[in-house]
């Protein structure tokens, strides 16, 4: 069967389109059914999506801006397919949370606030189907605007300056990588030839060593702020403070992956050389990262630091597999995009479940002892933790496996280092566990079991989070590929002893 | 059905017992879960009898039998099944694990009846029962680290699980973290394994473990016994056991002396083919496994917490067995895991039924004359005591003698440790007895009166160590104790192991009956070292030894605590303090940890958080961009002054430049 | 006579004009400096369309004129609304906008 | 007597069909002007701005029947070029203007000034910016910018009872004069070094018989040069743009703004890309550093602006720095690129300042940042606009902001100024601090602007009459069109590129 991506990727935008018709008080209406659309038509496309086949499938490709060489050109491999899956099926989830939630009732302007959540929703499948670097520019960029008026308008405390550094912050970069791609596009262009963004032609021709390398500092800047990576989360503690929950919810989930997804599509096929050259470097970022969200996330009080930082790391551990530059390296990358992006969900709704106990403050220091009357929540949140700590048995142990595999082939020091934030993860969650759910009730806590709303966005996730712990090759079998295609290029540059498929 | 299905049923009963109780929790009336829980565990032992008797009916050399279910993991060489492995040596442990573990389920229905808890620690106990089968069952490394962090797991869940006690929850952390660190042993060591054999199922690992440098096998073998040893307690990485004792009473049975801390004499027993290509790391392991059973038996001899002075008796015995496995005697390290398995469970089960009596209490110091108040009680736990000193006849008397007998055949180095074994046997048995003596004789005390005169003590609920008011909600123990002498569910759980401890050694009477061994050896076929086991007159020699050291120590403290109690109280307080200080405080090895990485950690975190956070992050990155910004700002708002004829000096300025720098270039 | 003298000439006046610009803090005066610069211009044109012999510059300098007499009414006008406001006739004190 | 009538005198050849936008214009004027002599609410109000557009619209009608691509010869004895350049730039200036006429509607200024005047001066000003954008000649040259800029000089005084209008007006006489002399003296020199006024007889010139270091040529480059970028208000020329902006009545301040700026990057384009279109001459790196210093002073100028003309009168001047990196590089993408930016600048700027008059004639804090508080709730109708084009300025994608600075990078990279792409970039990073500060501002009411006084601004709560869209129809219509425009243009730009396509094709010599 033929799937049209424009309309997955539309899907939403025409849902707010016609909430915007809708009185302001229905308009979540709309919103709804454009991503429950989406998420069914993703749905059948995760089940329609050929395994087995090499290349891209389902392309859309047409001229959209012949004069630069732009092509309106989308398409789904393994890379992707799991993470276009879990945007739309999370934005569900996002949005019946935002609309049921007590907290998020009162807000004004609700037409306004849906329009965004769908903008967001559908600029971020962009990124994540663009198969033109200038599309994925595009949708990269206008990613940030919704989140801009999301967390600035309908956030906590503190939002409006929170929101405008992480926009500045996150737009540095990704305006670098715009004169980056723009010049990636201009001087690849063959004598003669007429310039194309097309992913694909990019890949043909190769530029020479010393451009490969400027032109992947400026796209390494725009991923890792977006990721975000040590020392560039500046932006990160503020505008995760700020953020609306079920916003914060998509936007640690999903967003913080376009970033590292972006080095598995362009950098890796397009730059190779560079790659290979700045190894070392963006391990070194990667390592850091992952220790230092760690002793961070343990000495945070305010839980969605913890889970931030925690993020960080575990981010960290996504960049040492892309940058292991070994496809087992890549494949545990993908696979951890799509299982942090699930615990990083899970948990942000969790939070929300906690602060509803503890008297509506996200601070462990008022928690504690939750776990008294709501065992189910607990257990829920139990299992969280064991993913995020990559628990053996969950889908992120075979993730982080394959990533320290990868790690281990080329760089074995640098693996061992990374390997530490295994355990430090396991003190950070832990003790995140603890001083939610454990130990004496903290005063101005009333422990009570989840309510319907809460099972219904919490419970979904675990049990996929589970799902992919009993059958993990679900995904390794959908992303080989796509792994595959993405380290090719290196490969081809490296020395051949790194090819590690014995 | 081949030997396999059996072993799926074996995983089986436990998981789906798990499932029951955990979906089921709100509708599960009275004592129904623990039932359901035991009959569950019952099921996966019967599974098990029938795998030996599957097995049993086999040749010799087709007694491995691989199963696979479906790809776990697979991609890019790496290649992982879910897959288990029967063999004699998995059977033999899912026959101890699973039959020791029903025992204990049938100890708890009754133990922690009155806990408001009652169905998420059969939940609990069961998930830990099917963890530990995948664990032994597992086929292949990665199935292995699932296992091992599995029961990891469930042991965290069930020493807090009295979650709302500070001491449980941190004791749990504790176990967590350190067992983390095994785990990630274990993955670096499979990978090393992985990057030399190609392969992470057992069989094509030994295969191709010959192709290894010996380097690369000993590092693996290395990291392989970092997780071991944080498993099974052994020094470094065994702080966590005694503190783990914040676990109800049948958990400590459970996992913390009969299954899961012997999952690291496991471990090595199974990958033996490549502890024997790396000597060097097979001696590591022996000299951290007797360095261990002395220094924890030394310790038990000063600590007067029961369950803790059981604990640290546990970690000395899986030193004998670490010892023993190392010195490549498999039989008589399974042969001791087995036995200690009976007489541990069996001395925690009595333990429990003693400070249930004690209304809660577990300090030794306020125990005493408990004889005449619960005789069953007294009796069992006499006899665990009896087969853990070793005494003669008694299954610990064999299995133990066993190995130090190897362990001394195997000479040089090994003689040392052996001679150091028989020592730490001495101080064993001493330390056994003490338990035995201050417990059960001398006068008795208040709680034993009232349960003479047939009622059950209660104090008013409080933290047995630090003692903090409670209540007797969820998350702290229940008010109801359960005492072996009323409950017949514990006393059919102690009686057969009672049993066992007396006869388990008849299937390893050197000379007369070694069964254990030669079902055994199709596990460990093609090791070296299965010939080199010492002669029928050296272990009975070994025997004799061993027989007259227990009934040493047992003598010494019979001197000491019923005769003499005044002067041992002398001794300590006045002779002997500095050194029972030292032992007080477990070799001040907390303390060492504490400083070495607790703080420092935290310490880091804090600077991280206050100081790298807000002043690196924030202020040079960010606020170094931005005032770079605002100066550049203020400088062009200082030069628009609104003075005309500065803007006119700026022009005439700017065109002479220009033309200044076409001047320039062109000439 | 060489034209390089009228050039000169030329680029004095110009000079002067613009020093005058710069430094005179009546728009009047700055006015008729500007006046000044233009027809350093118109001078410098003519020495050219001479040195050349084309009419170009000629004409060119014709259109100068033309275009400094409307500067001149323009600014005039400016300077008699400004005086009518009773506001300063200052260049200094016209600083209002500044920032 | 006779034969003196036949004698024929033997006049230039005139393509009058070619000049027709021009007689449409001036006509316009004239018409305009003298139906302003009869007094009355009808003609003031309704006739005059009638005709204005009427003449703005023949203007755009002539031009399009004009529309022929290519390299066209010269009219008027190679005065003026009616090329597909000059015709572009005219559909921008008759655009501009419109939207002026548009938003002027009801200002202070034109009731003050005289609608006749108002108007004839700004059609004035527009064929000036004809004559000045297809001036293919010195003298016309000069003409053109002498007669843009001298009803300029009125029109921003034109509101003649504000004192900070009257400052404005002679600061830009003043230092308008000034330029425009030393652009006058430049070509001077430049007429004295070739001996030739016209563009084509320079570059021949230039290419045999004249040495490229004549030191004549080279200042008169430089001066011809200085009085351009003035206009063009490139820094360190840039500093009259501010005050003036602030100063004059904001359309007119949006006019200039946007035609002014075009007419005088066209003019550059003319005189650097023609007449001294010379490789050996390299004028680019004087430019493209004039460029970068363009770039990184307007837009560091424009932070902690709280006047939101003046902010954009600073963003202008960036603005100005990154069309002049398409100028530098003198290629046939880069006029393309600089034409692009220009009308979707257009565009962006006019539905701003529409915006700014909407609310400064409601607000008592007029252009300041304190009037925009909370005007997401007050009236979105103007604050989508505002949203819209503030986004579009900092190039955020789905603009036509976003595809401009694409292009203009294209062309900075392909002509081998790669750094003055990435300086673009830089410059876009400062903008956007204080382009979203107004966006926040907006919609985020409540946001702390640094006071001096440090004291908390709040929003304007809720609904308040004098902030409603409604009341004035057509400055929000023009701001909601403009908007849509940017919109539009961000997506679709086929139009404005086939545009472009049609203007790179004139000056062909170009690569």
């Amino acid at each position: 069967m033929t799937i049209h991506l424009s309309i997955v990727l539309f899907l939403p935008l025409a849902g707010a389109v016609v909430g915007a018709f809708l009185p302001a008080a229905r308009s979540h209406w709309g919103v709804l059914a454009g991503s429950v659309g989406t998420a069914l038509y993703a749905i059948v496309l995760a089940f329609d999506f050929d395994r087995g086949a090499d290349g891209l499938q389902y392309v859309t490709d047409d001229t959209w801006i012949s004069e630069l060489g732009i092509h309106w050109s989308l398409g789904v491999d393994g890379l992707n397919v799991w993470l276009i899956l879990l945007t739309a099926l999370l934005w569900v989830g996002a949005i019946v949370y935002g609309w049921r939630a007590e907290r998020f009732r009162t807000r004004q302007r609700p037409a306004l606030f849906w329009f965004h959540v769908a903008l967001a929703e559908t600029a971020v499948l962009g990124a994540f189907m663009a198969q033109d670097l200038a599309v994925f520019v595009f949708f990269f960029d206008l990613m940030l605007v919704p989140f801009f008026f999301l967390i600035g308008q309908w956030g906590e405390e503190n939002r409006v300056p929170a929101t405008i550094k992480m926009m500045i912050y996150t737009l540095v970069g990704s305006l670098l990588m715009l004169a980056g791609a723009v010049a990636l596009g201009v001087l690849s262009t063959p004598e003669g030839g007429h310039i194309s963004f097309a992913l694909a032609d990019l890949q043909q021709n190769t530029l020479g060593e010393g451009t490969q390398q400027w032109i992947f500092l400026l796209f390494a800047a725009a991923f890792l702020v977006k990721a975000p990576v040590f020392p560039l989360h500046g932006w990160m503690p503020d505008a995760y403070r700020a953020a609306p929950l079920p916003v914060l919810v998509v936007f640690s989930a999903i967003v913080s992956k376009v970033g590292v997804y972006g080095f598995l599509r362009i950098v890796l096929p397009i730059l190779p050389d560079a790659s290979v050259h700045f190894q070392d470097l963006m391990i070194a970022f990667a390592v850091v990262s992952i220790l230092y969200g760690s002793v961070i996330a343990f000495a945070q009080d305010d839980t969605r630091l913890v889970v931030g930082y925690s993020s960080i790391a575990q981010l960290g551990f996504i960049l040492l597999g892309i940058f292991s530059l070994d496809p087992k390296g890549s494949q545990g990358a993908v696979m951890q995009m799509v299982n942090h992006g699930l615990v990083a969900a899970g948990l942000f709704f969790a939070i929300a479940a906690l602060a509803r106990r503890s008297g509506g403050s996200e601070l462990l220091s008022r928690m504690g002892g939750i776990a008294f009357r709501a065992p189910a929540l607990a257990a829920l949140l139990l299992i969280l933790a064991f993913a995020t700590l990559a628990m053996p048995g969950t889908a992120n142990f075979v993730g982080e496996l394959l990533i320290l595999f990868g790690a281990f082939e080329d760089e074995f020091t640098w693996g061992l280092i990374a390997a530490i934030g295994v355990v430090l993860a396991s003190v950070y969650m832990i003790r995140f566990f603890i001083r939610a759910m454990h130990n004496e009730p903290g005063e101005g806590v009333q422990s009570r079991e989840a309510c319907a709303l809460e099972l219904g966005v919490i419970a979904p996730v675990v049990a996929v989070i589970v799902a992919l712990g009993v059958y993990p090759q679900v995904i390794l079998d959908g992303s080989e590929k796509g792994a595959e295609q993405a380290g090719a290029a290196v490969e081809q540059v490296q020395q051949p002893e790194v090819s590690a498929i014995r | 059905m081949s030997p396999a299905d059996y072993g799926w049923l074996v995983l089986g009963f436990p998981l789906l017992g798990t499932l029951v109780l955990a979906f089921g929790w709100r509708r599960l009336p009275g004592r129904s879960a623990g039932w359901i829980g035991s009959a569950s565990i019952l099921a996966s032992f019967i599974s098990a009898l029938g795998a030996l008797q599957q097995l049993q009916d086999r040749p010799e050399e087709e007694r491995h039998i691989a199963s696979s279910l479906f790809d776990y993991a697979d991609t890019f060489g790496v290649s992982v099944d879910l897959a288990i492995l029967v063999d004699p040596l998995s059977v033999l442990m899912m026959l101890v694990v699973s039959g020791v573990s029903f025992l204990i389920h049938l100890y708890s229905v009754a133990y922690m009846a009155g806990d408001r808890g009652y169905v998420r620690f059969f939940a609990y106990l069961n998930y830990f029962v099917f963890s530990m089968l995948l664990l032994v069952l597992a086929g292949n490394f990665v199935l292995l680290i699932v296992g091992w962090a599995f029961v990891g797991a469930a042991s965290y869940l069930l020493i807090s699980f009295w979650y709302r006690r500070e001491t449980a929850t941190r004791a749990g952390i504790k176990a967590f973290v350190m067992n983390v660190i095994g785990d990630v042993g274990l993955v670096i060591g499979a990978f090393l394994l992985f990057d030399g054999t190609g392969a992470l199922d057992y069989g094509g690992v030994f295969e191709n473990a010959h192709l290894m440098s010996n380097g690369q096998v000993t590092a693996a073998c290395l990291c392989l016994l970092v997780g071991a040893f944080a498993k099974s307690a052994q020094i470094p990485l065994h702080t966590w056991l005694p503190d783990a004792m914040e676990g109800p009473t049948p958990v400590s049975a459970l996992i913390h002396a009969a299954t899961m801390v012997t999952a690291g004499v496991y471990l090595i027993a199974r990958t033996h083919p490549l502890f024997e290509l790396a000597p060097t790391a097979a001696d590591v392991a022996a000299i951290l496994g007797t360095l261990t059973l002395v220094v924890a038996a030394s310790i038990a001899l000063v600590v007067t917490d029961l369950k803790r002075v059981i604990a640290y008796s546990t970690m000395s015995q899986i030193g004998y067995m670490v010892l023993g496995v190392s010195a490549f005697a498999y039989g008589a390290g399974m042969f001791h895991l087995m036995t200690h398995a009976f007489f541990k469970a069996l001395l925690f089960m009595g333990a429990g039924s003693v400070i249930a009596g004690m209304g809660g209490v577990q300090s030794l110091d306020r125990m005493g004359g408990f004889r005449r108040a619960m005789p069953f009680t007294f009796v069992t736990f006499t006899i665990g005591a009896l087969a853990l000193a070793g005494f003669p006849l008694t299954a610990g008397f064999f299995s133990k003698d066993e190995i130090i007998a190897f362990t001394l055949n195997r000479g040089g180095l090994y003689t040392v440790l052996g001679v150091i074994a028989y020592v730490a046997a001495f101080v064993t048995a001493f330390y056994a007895f003490r338990m035995v003596f201050r417990v059960f004789f001398g006068e008795p005390v208040d709680e034993a009166r009232e349960l003479e005169r047939g009622h059950l003590a209660h104090h008013d609920p409080a933290n047995p160590m630090t003692g903090e008011p409670e209540d007797t909600d969820v998350g702290f123990p229940g008010p109801e104790h359960h005492i072996a002498e009323r409950e017949w569910p514990m006393k059919a759980a102690m009686a057969p192991l009672a049993l066992l401890s007396i006869i388990g050694g008849i299937v390893g009477i050197p000379g007369v009956s070694e069964t254990l061994e030669h079902f055994l050896e199709p596990a460990f076929e093609g090791s070296d070292y299965l010939d080199t086991a010492p002669s029928d007159s050296d272990k009975t020699l070994g025997l004799v030894i061993g027989g007259v050291i227990s009934l040493a120590g047992i003598a010494l403290a019979w001197f000491l605590y019923l005769v003499r109690s005044a002067t041992t109280l002398r001794l300590r307080d006045y002779q002997l303090r500095r050194v029972h200080d030292f032992l007080a405080h477990k070799w001040y090895f907390d303390e060492l940890y504490d400083a070495a990485f607790v703080r420092p950690m935290a310490a880091a975190g804090r600077y991280g958080r206050t100081v790298v956070e807000s002043v690196f992050v924030q202020d040079v990155i960010i606020g170094g961009a931005t005032s770079v910004v605002r100066a550049g700002s203020s400088f062009a708002r200082g030069l628009q002054t609104g003075y005309l004829r500065s803007y006119a000096a700026l022009l005439v300025t700017g065109v002479a430049g220009l033309a200044l720098y076409f001047l320039i270039t062109s000439s | 006579m060489d034209v390089v003298w009228f050039v000169v000439l030329s680029a004095l006046i110009f000079a002067i004009g613009a020093a005058g610009v710069m430094t005179r803090r009546s728009p009047l005066v700055i006015l008729l400096c500007t006046e000044l610069m233009l027809n350093a211009c118109t001078l410098a044109l003519l020495a050219f369309a001479r040195m050349h012999g084309s009419g170009d510059g000629q004409i060119f300098a014709l259109i100068v004129m033309v275009v400094a007499a409307c500067e001149v009414v323009i600014g005039l006008g400016l300077i008699v609304a400004i005086y009518r406001k009773r506001m300063a006739l200052d260049v200094d004190k016209l600083s209002e906008l500044r920032g | 007597m006779t034969d003196l009538l036949l004698a024929d005198i033997q006049g230039p050849e005139i393509d009058y069909a070619g000049l027709s936008p021009l007689f449409a214009l001036a006509g316009g004027t004239v018409i305009v002007l003298m139906a302003a002599l009869f007094r009355g609410p009808f003609v003031q109000r309704t006739l005059v701005p009638a005709l204005t557009l009427t003449s703005l619209g023949a203007a755009v009608g002539l031009t399009i029947w004009q529309w022929e691509t290519g390299d066209l010869e010269p009219i008027v004895e190679n005065a003026l070029a009616v090329d597909t350049l000059a015709l572009g730039a005219g559909l921008i200036f008759y655009a501009a203007a419109a939207l002026t006429v548009v938003i002027s509607l009801r200002d202070e200024a034109v009731r003050s000034a005289g609608a006749g005047e108002y108007f004839a001066l700004l059609l004035a000003s527009v064929t000036g910016m004809v004559v000045f954008a297809s001036a293919e000649n010195l003298i016309t040259l000069f003409v053109g910018i002498e007669l843009l800029s001298i009803p300029l000089y009125a029109l921003c005084a034109a509101e003649v009872r504000r004192a900070a209008s009257l400052e404005a007006g002679l600061k830009y006489l003043i230092i308008g004069s000034l330029g425009s002399a030393t652009l006058l003296y430049g070509l001077a020199m430049i007429y004295g070094a070739t001996g030739a006024t016209d563009y084509g007889a320079i570059a021949t010139a230039l290419d045999d018989t004249v040495g490229l270091d004549d030191p004549l040529l080279l200042i008169g480059i430089a001066l011809a040069a200085t009085g351009l970028a003035f206009k063009a208000s490139v820094a360190p020329f840039h500093q009259w743009s501010p005050d003036v902006y602030q100063g004059a009545p904001t359309p007119i301040t949006a006019f200039m703004a946007t035609a002014t700026k075009a007419a005088a990057f066209v003019a550059i384009l003319r005189l650097f890309d023609h007449a001294l279109g010379l490789e050996q001459l390299n004028w680019g790196p004087a430019l493209a550093a004039l460029a970068a210093v363009t770039i990184v002073i307007g837009n560091v100028g424009a932070l902690m602006q709280r006047s939101l003309k003046r902010l954009l009168a600073w963003s202008g001047v960036a603005q100005a720095g990154y069309l002049l990196a398409g100028v530098v590089v003198g290629t046939e993408l880069g006029l393309k690129a600089t034409y692009f930016y220009l009308a979707a600048y257009l565009f962006m700027n006019v539905a701003a300042f529409a915006v700014v008059v909407a609310r400064e004639r409601v607000s008592e804090t007029g252009d300041d940042l304190k009037s925009f508080e909370g005007l997401g709730q007050a009236s979105p109708l103007l604050a989508w606009p505002m949203t819209i084009a503030m986004l579009g300025l900092a190039g955020i994608p789905a603009t036509a902001g976003f595809i401009g600075k694409f292009y203009l990078i294209d062309a900075a990279v392909d002509g081998e100024y790669a750094w003055l792409g990435v300086l673009i970039v830089v410059g876009s990073m400062i903008s956007l601090a204080y382009y979203l500060r107004v966006v926040a501002t907006m919609w985020m009411g409540g946001i702390e602007v640094e006071l001096p006084s440090g004291r908390k601004v709040r929003p304007v709560g809720g609904w308040s009459p004098e902030a409603d869209a409604r009341a004035q129809p057509e400055v929000t219509g023009v701001a909601i069109l403009c908007a849509a425009a940017t919109i539009f243009f961000g997506i679709v730009p086929s139009p404005l590129f086939d545009l472009a396509r049609d203007v790179g094709t004139s000056l062909s010599h170009l690569l």
